[in-house]
């Protein structure tokens, strides 16, 4: 049988290469899917505990769809900003977007 | 236990039994069952376009006061084993510089999308993975659909081809949300996802208590699929053939049957949802004839769809847009609104009775809604008279391609 | 090692591997790719942990839009068809070292930890049904529920604005 | 209504009209006339109702509890200054008149100002009116008087003027009378100066202003040296037997003055000054300068008589001041001051040819009676008089006010205008002309002359004349008596020069009478000319004695009877009605006037040289005419030094010389300490160390600046970092610590 300990690692070493892409990657796009898969990993951990310490309550599931809506208003906004930041600099490359810079 | 009353069962039964005689694991069996199951189900409903494919030809032939196919066997019934034949045996052309996985991917994955959905259909009393969030699951798998497209689309390195993936997108992402909202109200009245669940709730089918929710479901599924009124995404007069301009050969006939049993899919679906699925004198009894009432009632939706292509002329991009964004969300939503009301009320009137208040209802809805309509039309004609000068009316940004967009940024 | 385990492993396996993938391969549209990919890897743990509901919500939200939305936007943010050059920053290695280190970190509090083997007990038929009903009823998560729905309300809006061209400038 | 409601709102209505002119209906003619006199109307509604109320409840009552409404408005340290409103039989007798008087104000105003008249053909602001040019039917073109350029300001000014009046009539408390009595202050100046493009007019308000305001200084030194040594300004709480007792008993170290005696005699100052007696009364002939009769009986008639109204409310105080048979106790200053002022008016008064002089040199020596009266000690027959003159006195304003308007019109038809509307010599024979106001003056002159039996003014100045007699003033009551004989005099002189005879010019021909507007108050104050006497007739008189009561004697008298009995303060009157002074004011009234008359009735010729009395008194009669020069006086006396002392010595010595001087001193050594300390020690030191400060911050900005990369994800790369070690310790601090 699975334990959950399998889950928490499983969810943790996704947290971390979504950490490394967000952290390393270029490319703001790339970026966001870092976070994606950070935030994925978050769910991944909450529904692992829902199920394991309280499968008859939905607390976890509805944590896991707020997550959920919170990933796609992300998404939203950030992807309209990167059309608007490639119209204004013609790239999307987070090195590129350096004004604030000295 | 008899093979009229559960076919599929006796079938499994026996090939268990099979198995476990050779001494295989019991969870491995099950696997193995699950397999066999699932690639029977894809193979058949594949082979099944074939016909589809001489039907459509020959309906739309009559459509056009043509004959249609009628050389090859008795009533060109084998026409298709010709093209099939030929399609396979031409050479499958890969472009330089197109990403060679994706591109070979994307027509794979449309297939698998539009076969997935066959997974959650109950074809008869009993049979079909009895899916919980069925309803859900038919939309999302849907979405692989327009993935594969995606991919195709970007992969080949075409500018037509990413320009239809573009629209493909756009297409599918805005009409699946009426669709969602559309199907929804089946899911309210039998108040369970479940497909099979849904079916065996319609003692009275869903089209009497919704005939609207039926009307958007079709409209806009058949964009999903993106057929005539809304080919947009192969438009021949303005992106040569769309996503699959580079595709030629068996992968090109790959998307040809994906296309075609979509078209199909949304004809089982729809009448699951509203039609009745398998329900019919008898159907208990003796669940093959659930299986060809089903099939009957698909042909009907079917033939519906065929019956626009042949029919009507192609939508511009923008109207497109605004027809799912300003009118079909809107409606599905006050529909789903009113329908979840009316029922809280109407749940005692016995089965006709809520039928016949959701109908009125929906009566009421749609005559307020062409009343609405036409005087939309009204006001836009006022304003024509006004200022005749272009830039009047809405027109969306076309998909920016990739070699212009420097040009739009700057 | 039962089937369950064997699923497990091969779904986890094939859910990091696409998600090194994402954070590594050159190729944008490969990484947005890859991205469906380790999505649908997640979907496949959540059916293990029969959230159905939740797994086909994870591939609508994710697979059939957002993943879709960022290759769309991918594509519509680039000049030719692959990026020459290597995607990772030069600050990758300081990022490699602290994914290192905190993942190090993470297994071992999990280790550490006393965790059940088993779950408590099984998922209620109506756990759907009872989600639905948490996310309305006022002693459930009908805040929550309506502060996403004015958050997806406001970001709808905000993209909308962000991305919208004025004609005349 | 309650009464105290009543009160209060007495003052309240011309304010309102006053401020609603001003702000809103400046531009419309009619509505202001109509907000001014609906104001006026309402305030002698109010009055009369009053005045009704305070019949019923009886003077001694009323003496005993005056009707008394305050209200806090400053606090002080330890406790309030209040403004309130206080009904008692005083304060019912003085708004009989002021209403009836303003009233008629109000309603003349309209006729004298031209109201419908047409505009002016080049009237300008701040001018009278030229007369304006009009057509009529025939074509012939007439010259009529025109409309007043001002008129609605005219009658924001007489609102705000009534608003003060009405202020001081009711008012319970001394700092109330006082605002009340600045306010009327600065409508006169406003008024005086209305026609202020004409400089004599300029000049004769800021007179009279900088003369009534030296009374005024004096009168508030008295106010605060009253509020310190009894630390109230209630008239009820100041009228009690035990504080009068206090003030009276207390030394002020000034001529060996009581304190009560220093604040009335200050307070009297005051009066000195708003009543225009002597030596301050020179501002009163000028206010003549005022547009129109109307605002020079204002402030000749009615305001000059608040001063009068001050002192007889303060009579008590004043007595309780003169207890101490003090040289200069005030009642002795006031005798001889009022006396003196009453001859001395009466002298230049004869002498006088602008009918508006005339009148105000008369007011001022009228006034002289009542402040003598009062030194006498009878302060009621000093009220008496105070209200049978402000009507009669009023009467003649308007009236003369008529004759000049009359004039006017005949300057306008003849166009010559170098002849004087106002110079009585150009008139003569007017009383065929104008008859209501030929008989309204002549009802007025005599009660002014104290025509026997009939007219008011008689009574009253055979009371004062009696009173002061029986006082045992025998030096105040001579001086009144020979001032009485010049005032029936000129008074005559004035009548028979105006209205008896022949025109003595072509303008005097075409004199016409005057509006309605303006006669019917002619008329209305002419019978309180002539009734206003018949309330105060002593008992002990032969003859009409006792066939009325001596109602006023006994109504007003109730005011202060009972307080002064209880403060011991009743002055010995010798019992009993002499026949000395009844004989002597008979002989004297009657005498002028037949005098008066003898001597002018055949004057022909326009010129003021053919005067009679000047070719029999001569050179005095010049100086007479000139007043006794006592504008030239202060000329020398005050205004000179005062001019030189603000010019030269404040402004050329002080100012510019010592002040200044310093100043620069001052701030040459500052400039020089300033740039030392700049030079010495802010550039090296202050700026040294900010510039250090500076340099050192950007050198480490320059050295760590690299950090700030611009990149996100370096800023990701710490702030995880920073995340995970923080989280790495509470992890640690929860699991390990325990």
């Amino acid at each position: 049988m699975i334990s959950l300990d399998w889950y928490l690692i499983v969810a943790a070493a996704l947290f971390v290469i979504g950490l490394f892409g967000v952290l390393s990657r270029k490319n703001a796009v790339a970026i966001l899917m870092g976070v994606e898969l950070m935030l994925n990993a978050v769910n991944i951990n909450l529904l692992a505990f829902w199920r394991y310490r309280a499968p008859t309550e939905p607390v976890g599931m509805a944590f896991a769809i707020i997550v959920f809506a919170v990933a796609a208003a992300e998404v939203a906004v950030g992807l309209a900003l990167f059309i608007a930041v490639y119209r204004r600099f013609n790239s999307v490359v987070a090195d590129d977007i350096n004004l604030m810079k000295w | 236990m008899g093979i009229l009353s559960q076919p599929i069962g006796v079938i499994a039964e026996w090939l268990r039994n099979l198995f476990l005689g050779w001494g295989l694991s019991e969870g491995l069996t099950t696997v193995l069952l699950y397999l066999i199951g699932a690639g029977v189900l894809a193979t058949l409903v594949q082979v099944w376009v074939i016909f589809l494919i001489w039907f459509e030809r020959k309906i739309i032939g009559r459509f056009q006061d043509r004959l249609g196919p009628n050389r090859v066997g008795p009533y060109g019934l084998l026409q298709p084993f010709a093209d099939l034949i030929k399609i396979i045996t031409k050479e499958v052309i890969i472009p330089r510089e197109a990403d060679k996985a994706v591109y070979l991917l994307g027509p794979i994955i449309m297939d698998a999308g539009v076969l997935a959905i066959w997974a959650v259909i109950p074809l008869m009393p009993m049979v079909g993975m009895d899916l919980n969030v069925a309803a859900l699951y038919t939309i999302a798998v849907g979405a692989f659909a327009t993935l594969g497209i995606l991919m195709s689309g970007w992969a080949s390195n075409n500018k037509f081809a990413l320009l239809s993936a573009f629209r493909t997108v756009a297409q599918m992402v805005s009409y699946e949300v009426p669709t969602v909202l559309a199907l929804l109200i089946p899911v309210l009245l039998a108040g369970t996802m479940s497909l099979q669940g849904i079916v065996e709730a319609q003692h009275v089918w869903y089209i009497v208590f919704a005939p609207l929710a039926f009307l958007i479901y079709f409209i806009a599924s058949v964009a999903e699929v993106g057929r005539t009124p809304f080919d947009l995404l192969e438009a021949e007069s303005e992106i040569v053939a769309g996503f699959h301009i580079e595709y030629s050969g068996m992968v090109f006939a790959i998307f040809y049957v994906g296309d075609f049993l979509h078209a199909f899919t949304i004809g089982a679906l729809g009448a699951v949802l509203f039609l009745g699925g398998w329900r019919g004198p008898g159907a208990e009894t003796y669940p093959l004839l659930g299986l060809l009432y089903l099939w009957i009632k698909a042909f009907l939706v079917y033939f519906l769809v065929v019956w626009a292509r042949g029919t009507l002329p192609r939508v511009r991009i923008d109207q497109m847009m605004d027809f799912s964004w300003k009118f079909l969300t809107p409606l599905a939503l006050i529909l789903l609104v009113v329908a979840a009301v009316l029922d809280h009320f109407v749940m005692g009137f016995g089965v006709w009775g809520r039928a016949l208040s959701h109908f009125a209802a929906n009566v009421v809805i749609a005559v307020l809604t062409l009343r609405y309509l036409d005087h939309q039309d009204k006001v836009r004609e006022s304003k024509r008279k006004m200022v005749a000068q272009p830039g009047q009316y809405p027109v969306a940004r076309p998909p920016v391609p990739v070699e212009t967009s420097t040009e739009a940024a700057s | 090692m039962t089937a369950m385990q064997i699923v497990f492993i091969l779904t986890a396996v094939v859910t990091l591997f696409a998600a090194f993938r994402v954070v590594t391969t050159p190729n944008m549209i490969h990484a947005a790719l890859w991205l469906i990919v380790a999505l649908f890897g997640v979907a496949v743990f959540y059916i293990l942990l029969s959230a159905s509901f939740l797994a086909v919500a994870q591939v609508i939200v994710y697979i059939g839009a957002i993943a879709i939305l960022m290759m769309f936007v991918i594509m519509l943010t680039r000049r030719e068809m692959r990026d020459r050059g290597p995607q990772t920053g030069p600050q990758w290695k300081w990022a490699a070292i602290l994914s290192a280190l905190l993942f190090g970190g993470l297994v071992w509090m999990v280790e550490s930890m006393a965790l059940p083997a088993a779950p408590v007990g099984d998922v209620p038929e109506s756990s759907i049904a009872d989600l639905g009903k948490a996310l309305v009823s006022p002693n459930g998560f009908v805040i929550p529920f309506e502060v996403a729905s004015v958050l997806l309300l406001a970001a709808l809006i905000g993209a909308v604005y962000v991305a919208w061209t004025r004609r005349n400038s | 209504m309650p009464t105290t409601t009543l009160l209060w709102l007495l003052p309240v209505f011309p304010l309102v009209a006053f401020a609603l002119i001003v702000l809103f209906t400046n531009r419309n003619k009619a509505l202001s006339h109509t907000l001014a006199v609906g104001a006026a109307f309402l305030s002698w509604l109010g009055a009369m109702v009053i005045f009704v109320r305070a019949l019923q409840i009886g003077p001694e009552a009323l003496a005993e509890h005056p009707i008394d409404s305050w209200v806090n408005w400053l606090p002080t340290g330890d406790g309030f200054l209040k403004i309130g409103v206080m009904l008692d039989p005083l304060t019912a007798a003085v708004l009989f008149f002021v209403a009836w008087t303003i009233l008629m104000i109000f309603v003349y105003s309209i006729g004298y100002h031209n109201f419908g008249q047409p505009e002016g053909d080049h009237d300008k602001k701040g001018l009278p009116p030229h007369g304006a040019t009009i057509v009529d039917e025939h074509g012939h073109k007439h010259v009529v008087p025109s409309v007043e350029p001002m008129y609605s300001r005219f009658f924001a000014y007489i609102g705000l003027f009534a608003f003060g009046m009405y202020l001081l009539a009711v008012s319970d408390n001394l700092l109330t009378l006082f605002v009340g009595w600045e306010i009327m202050g600065l409508c006169s100046y406003l008024l005086i100066g209305f026609w202020f493009a004409k400089p004599s007019a300029r000049a004769a308000g800021i007179k009279a202003f900088m003369t009534t305001r030296v009374g005024d200084v004096f009168m508030l030194l008295g106010i605060a040296y009253l509020y310190k040594a009894t630390g109230t300004l209630s008239f009820q709480d100041i009228f009690k037997p035990e504080m009068l007792h206090a003030l009276a008993n207390v030394d002020s170290g000034v001529l060996g003055l009581s304190a009560a005696g220093l604040i009335g005699l200050l307070l009297f100052i005051g009066t000195v000054g708003k009543s225009a007696q002597w030596p301050l009364h020179v501002w009163l002939p000028d206010a003549m300068e005022g547009p129109t009769p109307v605002s020079a009986m204002i402030h000749a008639a009615t305001m000059v008589s608040a001063g009068v109204y001050m002192v007889i409310r303060m009579f008590p105080l004043l007595k309780a001041g003169s207890a101490n048979e003090a040289f200069l106790s005030p009642l002795v200053v006031m005798a001889f001051i009022g006396a003196f002022t009453a001859l001395f008016a009466a002298t230049i008064a004869v002498a006088q040819n602008d009918i508006k002089r005339v009148l105000a040199y008369s007011t001022i020596s009228q006034l002289g009676y009542m402040i003598a009266a009062l030194g006498a000690g009878s302060y009621v027959a000093a009220t008496f008089h105070l209200i049978t003159h402000a009507f009669f006195k009023a009467l003649l304003f308007l009236g003369s006010g008529s004759v000049i308007h009359g004039m006017e019109h005949g300057v306008l038809h003849t166009g010559n205008h170098d002849v004087d509307p106002q110079d009585m010599f150009n008139m003569g024979g007017l009383a065929k002309k104008m008859p209501i106001t030929f008989w309204t003056f002549l009802i007025g002159g005599f009660a002014l002359s104290g025509f026997p039996v009939l007219t008011a003014g008689f009574w009253s100045k055979d009371e004062i004349l009696s009173s002061a007699f029986l006082g045992g003033h025998p030096v105040v009551f001579w001086t009144l008596a020979v001032a009485a004989f010049l005032t029936a005099f000129y008074t005559m002189r004035q009548i028979t020069l105006t209205f008896l005879g022949e025109p003595r010019t072509k303008e005097a021909e075409h004199a016409q009478e005057t509006p309605w507007t303006m006669t019917v108050p002619l008329m209305v104050l002419a019978f309180f000319a002539v009734t206003a006497g018949w309330v105060g007739i002593p008992e002990t008189f032969p003859g009409l004695g006792g066939l009325l009561p001596n109602w006023f004697h006994h109504w007003v008298g109730a005011t202060y009877e009972t307080l002064l009995e209880e403060a011991h303060l009743v002055g010995e009157m010798a019992e009993g009605h002499s026949l000395v002074p009844l004989m002597t004011s008979l002989t004297v009234s009657l005498g002028g006037l037949f005098l008066g008359w003898l001597t002018y009735k055949d004057v022909k010729s326009p010129d003021p040289a053919t005067d009679p009395l000047k070719r029999w008194l001569g050179p005095v009669h010049t100086v007479l005419q000139n007043k006794y020069y006592f504008d030239e006086l202060y000329q020398v006396i005050f205004i000179r030094p005062a001019a030189w002392f603000a010019e030269v010595f404040t402004f050329r010595w002080v100012d510019r010389g010592a002040i200044d001087g310093t100043i620069h001193a001052i701030a040459r050594a500052v400039f020089d300490a300033g740039k030392a300390l700049a030079y010495g020690f802010d550039l090296p030191v202050i700026s040294g160390a900010g510039d250090l400060i500076g340099n050192t911050v950007r050198s480490f900005g320059r050295a760590f600046r690299v950090v700030q990369t611009g990149r996100v994800q370096d800023y990701m790369v710490a702030a995880m970092t920073s995340v995970v070690a923080f989280g790495a310790l509470v992890y640690y601090l929860l699991v390990f610590a325990h």
